[in-house]
């Protein structure tokens, strides 16, 4: 039980990464597939903050009375890590709309059936 | 209480995401994932990580949706409906779920004080950084100076995103550009909606200053050149859309655009340079002054404003290639 | 100032990609491009020399010392690597304007060459550093310009696997990001020495467990070991013939760089062989990569195409080497990551000036070949003698001791199967001189070799792959002693 | 006084939590675009606003309440022309609203 109220901020995190992660391979829409990829990397994140959370600690900006901080270095990287997911998204989308210039379609199984068909 | 607020709101983001994978309108599904960002952003400030859910408001609900809204105008807004769920991807995707559940029963509990992540290094940030750097914002001390390096890589990362945006969208574009203007300079302007002109005019001014202001705060509080670079986009962005993309060209000629997206990168790593000069390692901004952490202000200025200035200009340039482009 | 030489191979692409942004000009852009990679080469050479002379070198960022800054820590394996890395962009460079002005569009010479540098600051950047959560950001760096170096191809297809290679690349990424973050998460570090200790205080928990196998798949993806090769033959396929160049000849092998670092520095061979008997997973995919994508190379109609599942198999011999476990093993799969790097670099770049003049890469219309580009098929079948291990190559000195160490761990079958995949690869390789040399060329076509600039770079590559066929202190020698420095837990 | 305050506070916030509920309610209840987007007025005007000064009765007489107050105004002025907007691009792009079907025929 202890263990069910310490660790379902992980589980749930764990729970979003695979709907994100089913997203992007079951999906036969590419920008679906994308949304399922931030989605996916934006749980990611989640996992991050937890571990930098501590019990009764406050955001890690020095001011008056409070001396319990969270671990800044998470929030950090998780800086860092949203940075990469939007560069991600946005050549991706880029990809997306060429895609739909030359085929006409951003559906997967559209694009295999044109590859087979010619 | 904590635990509640956090519940509820991981409660509401699994039916999010739940609702995202059932959806096949594309559109909403996009706006649903901005919702997904909201919330999550929501989670981070519960979890103390302010400066992060600021930039995941700003980016994740906001950047990342305008990008995916512009890509469905120029794509399709539905998708295909599928008949059943994919067996397989299921399959995959419980079974690295079930890792990584397995792999969390080791783990440190929620908010204890004795994981090994408040143990090592991170209490040396916590400690030392606001008299050592000199900055009560302890996520600015350490994204700018102790792990500098990790940010001139994620400003390199948006400058090469920047890159490939233009690399796949900017060719053809002098062709087609003139004929764009003679053809529907109204129509996308929303010209007539002079409610939301009249209105956009009161309220950039209002964005652009917010958004100077979070980027010379963020050593006090949330914020930095992330965040107001992408506040400053925001508000380029809404520019854009109220009063037409070649207006938007006009006040921002692309030429600009790209000198300022390469001038942010090359002033972050020149800082780095510039402690070269001064007999530090690169990037030790402590040695670009007489005082120490005279030194770590002037250096965090001029990187943060490098970062300001690249993400800012990326964003923007992504925009205007994205809804540049018209379907043809 | 020559302390500081470590972040030369970094900082000076990455200052030179925003100029080349801004300047344009091609005939201003394409000498500042070549004589970076040429710098960046220097410097990493001398880094080279200087760990093999004096050891180790540590350069920590802004001064702060290893845990709460991040450090450069290059060892005898980076050097190598770097140098792998950064010598052939150079020369890739040296071949890349003739090629690039017929297969790129004219107004995008300059984006162009800033995302080759920035691949390149990317795969240097991953290469050097040491510090984990530092080699996911320059992953990113890397990935994303290499998603836009393929998709600039003519071919419109490229943009199809480009888009395969950012989904698969990006699961990878963020598989490593979880690893990276459970570790840290048990560890309350990032720096690679510092985890390396720390990990063995916590490898019986599952966690470490967990961050183990998502880094070893999350990895896997970008090596393209065999199941999950699946974005590799399209992607190399399909982009502008120098981008496959370079890719091919350096990305995987900066990714199974990672995965070396990763599994012998940090969680160190013990643990990771012993313990778990990783090698179990590892030598049934090897074998199966090996044995599936060299046969089906054979059947390819597009030489690219062909020499792409070459290379999903060539990677099987560099894992297969690994998951021996042993000092030969070792020895075997790094010479061979050295070697396959310099054999795939040229025969891609012959591809290339094939490419250049017939502006196709199928083998049917390679027809008499031979006789219409003489010295462009010669370095090709050179360097496909070097793919199925000719003695003399430098693809035999690989093999040979890969053999060796079948031999040494009495895996017979393995060595049996190792001789089979050669006969596959002389199939492969068959494929293009039967076409090239066997069939008479169409009446209308003109004889003309691609012109001497590309010639010089691809017989340079060819030049080195023969070299290090005689002379094999340089590649197995430095093999072997990096080989033992992992063995050894490399600290 | 405290105490008054305090309650009311948590009477202003309740009432906010109360209309954005039932502006909730009403994005899913009601039959088209256009009255859902009346329903959602309600939670972006009214429910937001008494959730807001419930706030800065807590926050009393400080800088938080300063911005708390800059958080009503932007509020107030934006989400008008939001709604606006939107029911603008709705209409334009041909979205004609659900009419009683007896003025249908009419």
């Amino acid at each position: 039980m202890s263990d069910a109220l310490g660790l379902y901020n992980y589980w749930i995190a764990i729970f979003l990464m695979m709907v994100g992660f089913y997203n992007v391979i079951a999906s036969g829409n590419l920008v679906k597939k994308l949304i399922g990829l931030s989605i996916f990397q934006t749980s990611v994140f989640l996992l991050y903050i937890t571990m930098g959370k501590v019990k009764d600690g406050t955001a890690p900006i020095l001011g008056d009375g409070y001396d319990t901080f969270s671990n800044p270095l998470p929030h950090v990287l998780i800086l860092t890590a949203i940075v990469v997911g939007i560069a991600t998204t946005a050549v991706g989308l880029a990809l997306v709309i060429r895609i739909q210039e030359h085929f006409g379609t951003i559906e997967e199984d559209e694009l295999i059936a044109q590859e087979d068909s010619p | 209480m904590i635990h509640v607020v956090d519940m509820t709101l991981l409660a509401f983001l699994a039916i999010v995401a739940i609702a995202v994978t059932r959806m096949t309108n594309l559109f909403a599904t996009s706006v649903l994932t901005g919702v997904y960002s909201l919330l999550m952003a929501c989670i981070f400030t519960v979890l103390d990580a302010v400066d992060v859910a600021f930039t995941e408001a700003a980016v994740g609900a906001g950047i990342s949706t305008v990008l995916f809204l512009a890509t469905l105008s120029l794509t399709t807004q539905r998708e295909k409906p599928q008949r059943s769920p994919n067996w397989k991807a299921l399959c995959v995707a419980l079974l690295t779920g079930g890792a990584l559940v397995y792999g969390t029963f080791d783990m440190p509990h929620f908010g204890d004080p004795q994981a090994p992540v408040h143990q090592h290094v991170g209490p040396h940030y916590i400690g030392v950084s606001p008299t050592q750097i000199g900055v009560p914002n302890m996520v600015t001390s350490v994204l700018a100076s102790y792990r500098g390096y990790d940010t001139l890589g994620e400003t390199a990362v948006i400058f090469t995103a920047c890159m490939a945006v233009l690399l796949l969208l900017q060719h053809e574009k002098r062709r087609d550009e003139q004929s764009t203007v003679e053809e529907k300079p109204d129509k996308e302007a929303m010209a007539h909606a002079m409610i939301l002109r009249v209105q956009s005019k009161f309220f950039i001014p209002l964005i652009l200053l917010f958004g100077l202001y979070v980027q010379f705060h963020g050593d006090f509080g949330p914020g930095g050149g992330f965040q107001a670079g992408v506040i400053f986009a925001a508000g380029i962005i809404l520019y854009s859309l109220v009063n037409g993309l070649d207006k938007a060209r006009q006040i921002i000629p692309p030429n600009v655009l790209h000198g300022l997206v390469a001038f942010g990168l090359l002033l972050y790593a020149g800082t780095g340079l510039a402690s070269l000069f001064m007999d530090g390692n690169f990037l030790q901004y402590r040695a670009l002054a007489e005082e120490a952490t005279h030194g770590e202000h002037i250096g965090i200025l001029l990187i943060e404003l490098g970062v300001g200035i690249t993400v800012a200009t990326v964003m923007t340039s992504m925009f205007f290639s994205f809804s540049g482009r018209r379907r043809s | 100032m020559s302390s500081h030489l470590p972040i030369v191979p970094i900082v000076l692409p990455m200052i030179a990609a925003p100029l080349c942004s801004l300047l344009r000009r091609p005939a201003l852009i394409w000498p500042l491009t070549t004589g970076v990679g040429w710098l960046v080469f220097a410097a990493c050479a001398a880094l080279l020399m200087q760990v093999v002379e004096s050891g180790p070198i540590v350069y920590t960022m802004a001064n702060w010392d290893a845990p709460i800054g991040i450090e450069y820590r290059i060892d005898l394996l980076n050097a190598y690597i770097l140098v792998l890395v950064s010598g052939i962009a150079a020369v890739v460079l040296l071949y890349a304007p003739q090629s690039a002005a017929s297969e790129l569009p004219q107004d995008r010479h300059h984006l162009f060459c800033a995302a080759f540098l920035l691949c390149l600051t990317g795969l240097l950047g991953i290469t050097i550093t040491g510090d984990a959560f530092n080699v996911y950001v320059f992953l990113e760096i890397s990935s994303l310009a290499s998603y836009a170096l393929i998709s600039v191809s003519r071919d419109p297809r490229a943009l199809k696997a480009a888009y395969k290679y950012l989904i698969m690349g990006t699961i990878g990424a963020t598989f490593i990001l979880i690893a990276v973050g459970l570790m840290y998460m048990m560890t309350g570090t990032l720096n690679m020495a510092d985890l390396a200790q720390r990990v063995k205080m916590v490898e019986d928990t599952r966690t470490i467990l967990m961050a183990f196998a998502f880094l070893s798949i999350g990895i896997m993806l970008k090596i393209a070991l065999f199941p999950m090769h699946a974005w590799l033959p399209n992607a190399y396929s399909y982009a502008p013939s120098l981008v496959t160049a370079f890719i091919a000849a350096t990305s995987t092998k900066v990714s199974l760089y990672v995965f070396l670092r990763f599994v012998f520095t940090i969680f160190g061979a013990e643990y990771a062989f012993d313990t778990l008997g990783f090698n179990d997973v590892l030598l049934p995919l090897a074998l199966l990569g090996i044995v599936v994508a060299s046969a089906v190379a054979i059947y390819q109609t597009d030489l690219k195409r062909l020499l792409a599942y070459s290379s999903v198999a060539q990677i099987g011999y560099i894992v297969l080497g690994i998951s021996m476990g042993t000092v030969t093993g070792l020895t075997a799969g790094l010479a061979h990551m050295f070697n396959h790097a310099l054999m795939k670099g040229a025969l891609f770049l012959a591809v290339g000036c094939i490419v250049l003049r017939l502006h196709s890469s199928r083998l049917e219309d390679m027809a008499g070949l031979g006789k219409r580009m003489p010295i462009t098929s010669f370095a090709f079948v050179l360097g496909g003698l070097g793919l199925i291990g000719v003695p003399l190559t430098a693809g035999f000195i690989s093999k040979w001791y890969l053999l060796l160490g079948t031999l040494e761990l009495g895996w017979w079958p393995v060595t049996v199967l190792l001789l089979i995949s050669s006969l596959l690869a002389v199939a492969y390789v068959w494929r293009f001189v039967e076409v090239a040399y066997f069939q008479p060329p169409p009446a209308e076509a003109s004889s003309d070799e691609a012109p001497l600039s590309m010639q010089i770079p691809l017989w340079m590559l060819l030049a080195t792959t023969l070299y290090f066929g005689l002379q094999t202190d340089v590649t197995a020698g430095l093999a072997q002693r990096a080989a033992l420095w992992l063995l050894g837990g490399g600290q | 006084m405290d105490l008054i305050v305090y309650y009311a506070s948590w009477a202003l916030l309740s009432c906010g939590a109360f209309l954005c509920a039932v502006g909730g309610l009403g994005i899913l209840r009601l039959p088209d675009f256009y009255s859902r987007q009346h329903a959602a007025g309600i939670t972006d005007t009214l429910g937001s606003a008494f959730v807001l000064i419930g706030l800065m009765l807590q926050s009393g007489f400080s800088l938080n309440a300063a911005k708390l107050v800059m958080i009503l105004i932007f509020l107030i002025l934006t989400s008008p022309v939001a709604t606006h907007a939107i029911a603008q691009a709705a209409r334009q792009s041909g979205l004609e609203p659900k009419v009683v079907a007896e003025e249908d025929e009419a």
